[in-house]
């Protein structure tokens, strides 16, 4: 595709980040655009970052560790949008999977199991598809660790203890509401009740 | 005497000790034999009698488990541990934040899924009926194609027996490599070439086979350039 | 949301569009935005086109029948991104569905599912869902037509009969093509064994 131009190239790779809804390696970039050599990619990419990441936007592109590219959607949108969005990725008993997994990196398939029910497995088999779990085989089990896709999502680097204690921080945040919103309601009944 | 102990062989109990043909399957490290041989003793005490019979068979399955779990010892086959507990704290489930699902199909995959319903399986469709069609026929438009579609396949025709150097070709080649539908048609222009008198039709009486014959004149030696 | 600019409106639209990969009501997108009124929407939809619908782009904003807009992939892309995106296609048994409903459109929900079977309620809810099929109630049962939106996806005019040649006629230029295939293999063989 040497022949093609710089706004074909552009359009090519917005296509694929668009359609793929995941991180995209730049030698995934480079195939679709039939292209040996990085250089115009790289232009391209500046160039729909010019599109995306300006002010007005709800979606952004990123660069992430690894040579990869991401166009979502910003993270103050998130909440928003949940309410409409009808399917979310993962049910409630997938997610708590994810985050056992997560925090007990890496992690034999068979405990992963035995603390989640029997349903694990079924978790786990989606969690691959999905990218966000990977499975090394040993011996008869399977040993699983979360990919660089969870750490991107959680915003912070792909490694075991970071990604612990993000999901600790979350953890304590979730606390810090439960108990603002039980004191607000015991303040509320004590006010009526000195009223 | 015998009667007083033949309780004593199917209390569930002491079953391991009499049912001899059963021991090859037993898990050895979850039977307490000391604790089984000594109920089994005050029991035979409380009767008063001593039955040799079950006694014996009682020691021999006794000697056999023991040794079972000596073997399994020197083999490393140590009894399982409980399962080691894992005590998680209360995780929040992590939120993956929404990602588009971009649904990408081409009219090729409806092809694919439509022609795998109606030729490759046994789908109940017979009850399904098309609605009528609302087929209005435009005869003039139709005949103006038609003369259009004649003068289009004469010219294909011309260029064939041109191509062929020759007056006369089978009509298998016309239809050779296209699909029923696509032969028919070309049977009916050919059909109707012949009326207008750009071609002859014969029919060989012994094999049966169609020859197509050129007699459009000047035309196919002439001015196909 | 009296107060809010114009471009956190467009914002939210974007966001939900995005996220959403589907049609998305009218209705809808003044609920996330919280106005009441449709012009302020309306100009939003505007300025977004603007921002999508140029020659550089391989995202369109299309608006459809019934108060709907989606963003979406334009056409000529999809052939080309299938091959990199991890789940492109809805299931098999989706498509035969949808090409069933299709190709003897408009039809009884019963039907479909007499000749799908049971799944097929499944794969209904799924293509109503995602804008490719919908339903209008007849008695006790519902009555199926393809949208818009699949017209468009298979370059045909939204009209039943239309849709059923295009689709036999594609269908026969196909078989004929594998037939001439398979002759041709044919020959091939032949010729290879008179050698």
């Amino acid at each position: 595709m040497a022949g093609k131009s710089l706004a074909e190239i552009v359009r090519r790779i917005e296509a694929l980040l668009f359609a793929a809804s995941r991180p995209v390696q730049l030698k995934e970039l480079m195939s679709i655009c039939r292209l040996r050599k990085r250089d115009k990619i790289i232009s391209a990419i500046s160039e729909l970052k010019k599109k995306y990441n300006v002010e007005d936007s709800a979606i952004e592109l990123v660069e992430l560790q690894g040579d990869r590219v991401f166009l979502r959607l910003k993270k103050e949108y998130h909440e928003l949008v949940k309410r409409y969005v009808r399917k979310p990725l993962f049910s409630r008993g997938v997610m708590k999977t994810l985050s056992f997994i997560a925090y007990y990196q890496p992690v034999e398939q068979s405990k992963v199991a035995i603390a989640r029910g029997g349903s694990a497995y079924r978790h786990i088999k989606l969690l691959i598809e999905k990218g966000f779990v990977e499975a090394e085989k040993k011996g008869k089990t399977k040993i699983l660790r979360t990919t660089e896709l969870l750490a991107d999502f959680l915003g912070v680097p792909n490694n075991p203890v970071m990604i612990r204690r993000a999901l600790e921080s979350r953890l304590l945040q979730q606390q810090a509401r439960e108990h603002a919103k039980t004191t607000k309601r015991e303040d509320a009944t004590e006010t009526k009740q000195n009223l | 005497m015998a009667e007083k102990t033949v309780a004593i062989w199917s209390d569930h109990r002491w079953r391991v000790l009499f049912d001899v043909a059963r021991l090859d399957r037993l898990k050895v490290w979850e039977i307490r034999l000391v604790e089984i041989l000594r109920t089994l003793i005050k029991e035979l005490e409380k009767l008063g009698v001593i039955d040799l019979n079950p006694c014996g068979v009682a020691l021999y399955s006794a000697s056999i488990i023991h040794r079972m779990k000596s073997e399994r010892l020197l083999k490393a086959d140590l009894p399982s541990q409980p399962r080691e507990k894992i005590t998680m704290p209360p995780l929040p489930p992590i939120d993956i934040p929404i990602q588009p699902e971009v649904v990408l199909f081409t009219l090729q995959d409806v092809l694919k899924s439509l022609s795998r319903i109606l030729y490759e399986e046994n789908v109940k469709t017979s009850f399904v009926e098309h609605p009528q069609e609302n087929f209005m026929l435009n005869i003039e438009e139709y005949l103006v194609k038609l003369e259009e579609k004649v003068e289009e396949f004469v010219k294909t025709l011309q260029d064939l027996f041109h191509q062929k150097k020759n007056d006369e070709i089978d009509f298998r080649e016309l239809v050779s490599c296209v699909d029923r539908l696509e032969a028919v048609r070309r049977f009916i222009l050919l059909l109707l070439a012949a009326a207008r008198g750009y071609v002859e039709i014969l029919q060989d009486e012994e094999t049966g086979e169609i020859k197509v014959k050129w007699i459009g004149g000047k035309e196919l030696s002439g001015d196909s350039s």
